[in-house]
């Protein structure tokens, strides 16, 4: 019954994917439309950054990429509501922990590189973070509970830190009569290396917040909840 | 396009989704996570060959590497239940 | 002035992030900025209505790099209905979440939620909408988990899961978009799309995808659970706003994008699962054994009338008699915004005082809190489209144009749903009005139970008695006396 | 153009294979695979129209949704995964005990199951609709 269920299932996937198949060799095989690259790269030069994938998702398109970031942070919040964080992991052994020393340092420094590098080469805010969540990742799973990020306080500031910034940029310029997110001629490069570094900052402690799994307790908070933080040792 | 072009294309492709098939037919949670994650790291590759380098860094990182330690910790925890609670020392939540 | 667009977007998108870094302050930080994003939205309707649509590009690049913003009297028409709704749910939920540790969850995610909302209403761009749709789905799906209850998060994980598919399906139809025309902005697209099967593909895919996401029967099934199941400032949000998002684009892209394509085979199908929506979703009310519940299905219901004017509109050329269909679909999409959001509320404070919402054993709690048993009734009746509640200028107009259109078997099926929804806001009413002595004291507690009257009886007196602000929001004559 | 075709199909392809899993298991973490192999094949089809051979630069519009994209996609993975974990503890409070008082070590043990200390607003009653 069930692989009755399935198999018909499959036979309609299959007659949807035939179709999906057919509109797009149909639409392939049209004149292709007008693409917007050629515009991107034409107008590159006024972006402040010289890779176009950076110069799309800071300026061109830049309010998707504040939301984006409010997407992260809404999956957090979520994350955050459903309790405190369950135990960390055992304590790694001499050797890995000496290993993770190298590690982490290692991430973070990468994560500078690719933030930097993302104006004129591959890379960008989204990739350094990803870096540094990598190395909150390590720490976790070395037997640091806390993952290497600062208590609730000072957690909360940094996971807003990239929205917020982004956000702040777009309404100063607004209030000084650019429009939102309309970067005055010449200033887009650092307003843009100004809105990635805050937003590498707070991907890579959102994406390690996350990793974590709850509420950032400092050990003493949240304990009415009944949730015992216990780290093996 | 050139042939051997072609078939470099079409054995990339394959690959794909003979990994995508495996990750999905698996019933096994922790073998069906580390499937998922080579899906995510192949279709970096194949976006690598689709000379989009940043998107091709972006999914391993955060598709396949964040999602994938993600999921990982999920699988473990839903193999430990599955291995009879109990065990000393060896279930962590 | 068309730069005042993002900041219902912008305020309370600042003010989450504010609630977020400032847990302990999160409830005054919340109040205040949904007073601004209120006052924000408001006066966004005020603009379009004194002059007519807005629109803008950020950025600075133009359309088509830019993403463009706009605002027609249809968003503005939703714009204002969800400042008034969501005011009166944040006045409530500051006192509902009093002294709970819920409020600092609560705030920053509700903000955030209501940006997402207002974004929705205002985007000009079909990827944009995309992240906009996510993040709603997101932040409804983590508030409507928000009691940590097991049925609530086992419904909120599979709205999310489900809302998930539905913005893939979305996506894919936008990707099929992109290759064909080469742009995002739906006022080129509308220029470029032509009836080619690309297109009808795209609009297939993007309307399951929002349909699914808008709980069109029989994709409902994720809704029910999932309202009912919310803390009862959320169930309001969920029910009265956050379905209208993804209702108020398809109606948008259904025709306006993709009037080239879309025929009265494809409206008649729209119209026949509306024509389930109302049937199942009135039967399953009835059934239901808690007051929540009932509210919920009843939303699915009230979600299938919304689609059975689309095969009217699909029928009709343009001019006067479209032009009524059109404002009297949107007029009862506001009135069930104002209405079920109203009901929610006093439900939630009936749930809060008897420590229950079986309908069996309402009597004699409500009998306490006449002003909340009051809100249920008025709310009960805009549901049920009494007049003058919006909604029965909505059904009447929709009735007429089943005549006029001589497609009359949507006759029965509106003449039926009415009578169920009368059946079960009946039966609460008759619980709540039971034969309980009547108690010695009343409880009151202003802030919780005006919000919730307040809106029972704008979606009865001023969406009913006032139609013609909306009929000329929407930029048409006059309204049908 | 063709290898747009042959990309972008095999993109449809993973949607279809990700969509057909989403249906047919019942496990959530398969769910949650077959979607981001679903997501996954969204993605790529843009990805593949993005790319104009290997003469004329790709479209770099395509390649910055796709890489919202993947944020949002890890984003929903990551809360679907958080809900599910405290959905089995809320499933499992007996099996949890019994691990707990069972075994000597409190630090191995899983954490009990979060009991409700907090103030709950409102109280819902568990009643399982059929939708």
């Amino acid at each position: 019954m069930k692989r009755d269920l399935a198999l018909l299932l499959g036979i309609l996937l299959a007659l949807l994917a035939a179709l999906l198949l057919w509109a797009l060799h149909a639409t392939l095989a049209l004149e292709p439309g007008p693409r917007l690259a050629e515009l991107a790269s034409a107008r590159l030069e006024q972006t402040g950054v010289s890779n176009p994938v950076t110069a799309v998702l800071l300026n061109y398109r830049a309010y998707d990429t504040l939301l984006e970031l409010a997407v992260l942070l809404a999956a957090l919040l979520g994350i955050w509501s459903l309790g405190p964080a369950p135990a960390g992991y055992q304590r790694s052994g001499p050797a890995l922990a000496a290993l993770v020393d190298w590690i982490v340092p290692l991430a973070i420094l990468a994560g500078g590189y690719m933030l930097w590098v993302g104006g004129h080469a591959p890379g960008g805010a989204f990739q350094a973070g990803a870096l540094l969540g990598a190395a909150g990742v390590i720490l976790r799973l070395s037997g640091e509970p806390s993952a290497g990020l600062p208590g609730e306080p000072a957690q909360r500031w940094l996971v807003v830190l990239g929205a917020g910034v982004f956000a702040l940029v777009g309404g100063g310029l607004l209030a000084s009569g650019f429009g939102f997110l309309t970067y005055p001629p010449g200033q887009a490069k650092w307003l843009i290396l100004l809105i990635e570094s805050a937003a590498t900052v707070a991907i890579g402690v959102t994406l390690t917040a996350a990793y974590v799994g709850g509420r950032p307790g400092s050990g003493t908070a949240h304990n009415g909840t009944g949730q015992s933080r216990t780290v093996q040792r | 396009m050139p042939t051997l072009l072609l078939l470099f294309d079409l054995v990339l492709l394959a690959t794909l989704i003979v990994l995508a098939l495996a990750a999905v037919l698996s019933p096994e949670p922790r073998r069906a996570v580390m499937l998922f994650i080579a899906f995510g790291l192949w279709l970096a590759l194949v976006w690598a060959r689709l000379r989009a380098p940043d998107i091709a860094l972006a999914e391993a990182a955060i598709g396949a590497g964040m999602g994938g330690a993600l999921m990982l910790a999920a699988a473990r925890r839903a193999a430990h239940r599955d291995e009879a609670a109990g065990r000393d020392g060896d279930k962590r939540a | 002035m068309a730069d005042l667009l993002i900041l219902p977007v912008l305020v309370p998108l600042l003010g989450g992030l504010l609630a977020t870094a400032l847990p302990v302050r999160s409830a005054l930080v919340g109040t205040l900025a949904a007073l601004a994003t209120s006052l924000s939205g408001l006066s966004i309707t005020l603009l379009v209505w004194l002059h007519g649509d807005l629109g803008t590009v950020l950025g600075g690049w133009g359309v088509p790099l830019g993403i463009g913003l706009s605002a027609d009297g249809l968003s503005a028409a939703l714009l204002a209905m969800a400042s008034l709704v969501a005011l009166a749910i944040s006045i409530y939920a500051g006192s509902y979440f009093a002294g709970s540790a819920q409020a600092r969850h609560f705030w920053p995610l509700w903000l955030l939620l209501w940006s997402a909302l207002n974004g929705v209403f205002l985007a000009a761009d079909l990827f944009n909408l995309y992240v906009m749709l996510e993040l709603l789905g997101l932040s409804a799906a983590a508030l409507g988990a928000l009691t940590g209850k097991r049925e609530a998060i086992a419904a909120n994980l599979r709205y999310l899961l489900v809302g998930l598919l539905g913005s893939l399906t979305y996506l894919l139809g936008v990707a099929l978009l992109y290759t064909a025309y080469g742009t995002l902005d739906i006022g080129l697209l509308g220029e470029r799309l032509g009836p080619t099967p690309i297109a009808a593909t795209a609009l297939a895919l993007m309307v399951s995808g929002l349909a699914l996401k808008t709980a069109l029967f029989p994709l409902h099934f994720w809704l029910p659970p999932a309202h009912a199941n919310a803390p009862a400032p959320v169930s309001a949000a969920l029910s009265a706003l956050v379905v209208k998002a993804s209702f108020y684009l398809i109606l948008r892209l259904w025709t306006e994008l993709f009037a080239p394509i879309t025929d009265i085979g494809a409206a008649t199908l729209l119209g026949l699962l509306g024509a389930g929506a109302v049937l199942w979703g009135s039967w399953r009310a009835l059934r239901a054994q808690r007051l929540k519940l009932l509210a919920a299905y009843s939303t699915v219901a009230q979600i299938g009338y919304l689609f059975l004017f689309f095969p009217l509109l699909a029928s009709l050329p343009p001019g006067t008699a479209r032009d009524d269909l059109f404002a009297a679909c949107v007029l009862m999409a506001l009135t069930h915004g104002f209405a079920k959001a109203g009901f929610f509320l006093a439900a939630g404070l009936v749930q809060q005082k008897a420590g229950h919402d079986r309908i069996s054993e309402l009597g004699g709690v409500a009998q306490r809190m006449p002003a909340t048993t009051f809100s249920i009734a008025l709310a009960g009746s805009a549901l049920v489209g009494l007049p003058p509640s919006g909604s029965f200028i909505g059904k009447w107009v929709l009735m007429r144009g089943a005549f006029e259109t001589g497609q009359w078997w949507w006759l029965p099926v509106t003449v039926l749903g009415t009578l169920l929804a009368a059946a079960y806001v009946f039966r609460v009413l008759s619980r709540a009005f039971g034969l309980e002595p009547t108690p010695l004291q009343f409880v009151t507690n202003a802030r919780t139970e005006i919000p919730a009257l307040l809106l029972a009886f704008a979606s009865v007196a001023l969406l009913g008695l006032a139609a013609g602000p909306v009929w000329a929001v929407l930029g048409f004559g006059a309204a049908p006396a | 153009m063709s290898a747009q075709f042959l990309y972008g199909g095999a993109g449809i392809l993973l949607f279809a294979l990700g969509l057909w899993s989403l249906l047919v298991h019942e496990a959530l973490l398969r769910k949650l695979i077959a979607i981001n192999i679903a997501g996954g094949g969204v993605f790529h089809v843009f990805i593949a129209i993005a790319y104009r051979g290997d003469t004329a630069p790709p479209d770099p519009v395509p390649h910055a949704l796709v890489l919202t994209g993947i944020v949002v996609a890890v984003s929903a993975t990551a809360l679907v995964l958080a809900l599910h974990r405290r959905l089995e503890q809320a499933e499992e409070p007996a099996a949890d005990a019994e691990v707990l008082s069972e075994s000597a070590s409190a630090s191995s043990a899983a954490p009990p199951p979060r009991t409700p200390a907090e103030r709950t607003p409102g109280t819902p009653h568990p009643e399982t609709p059929h939708g």
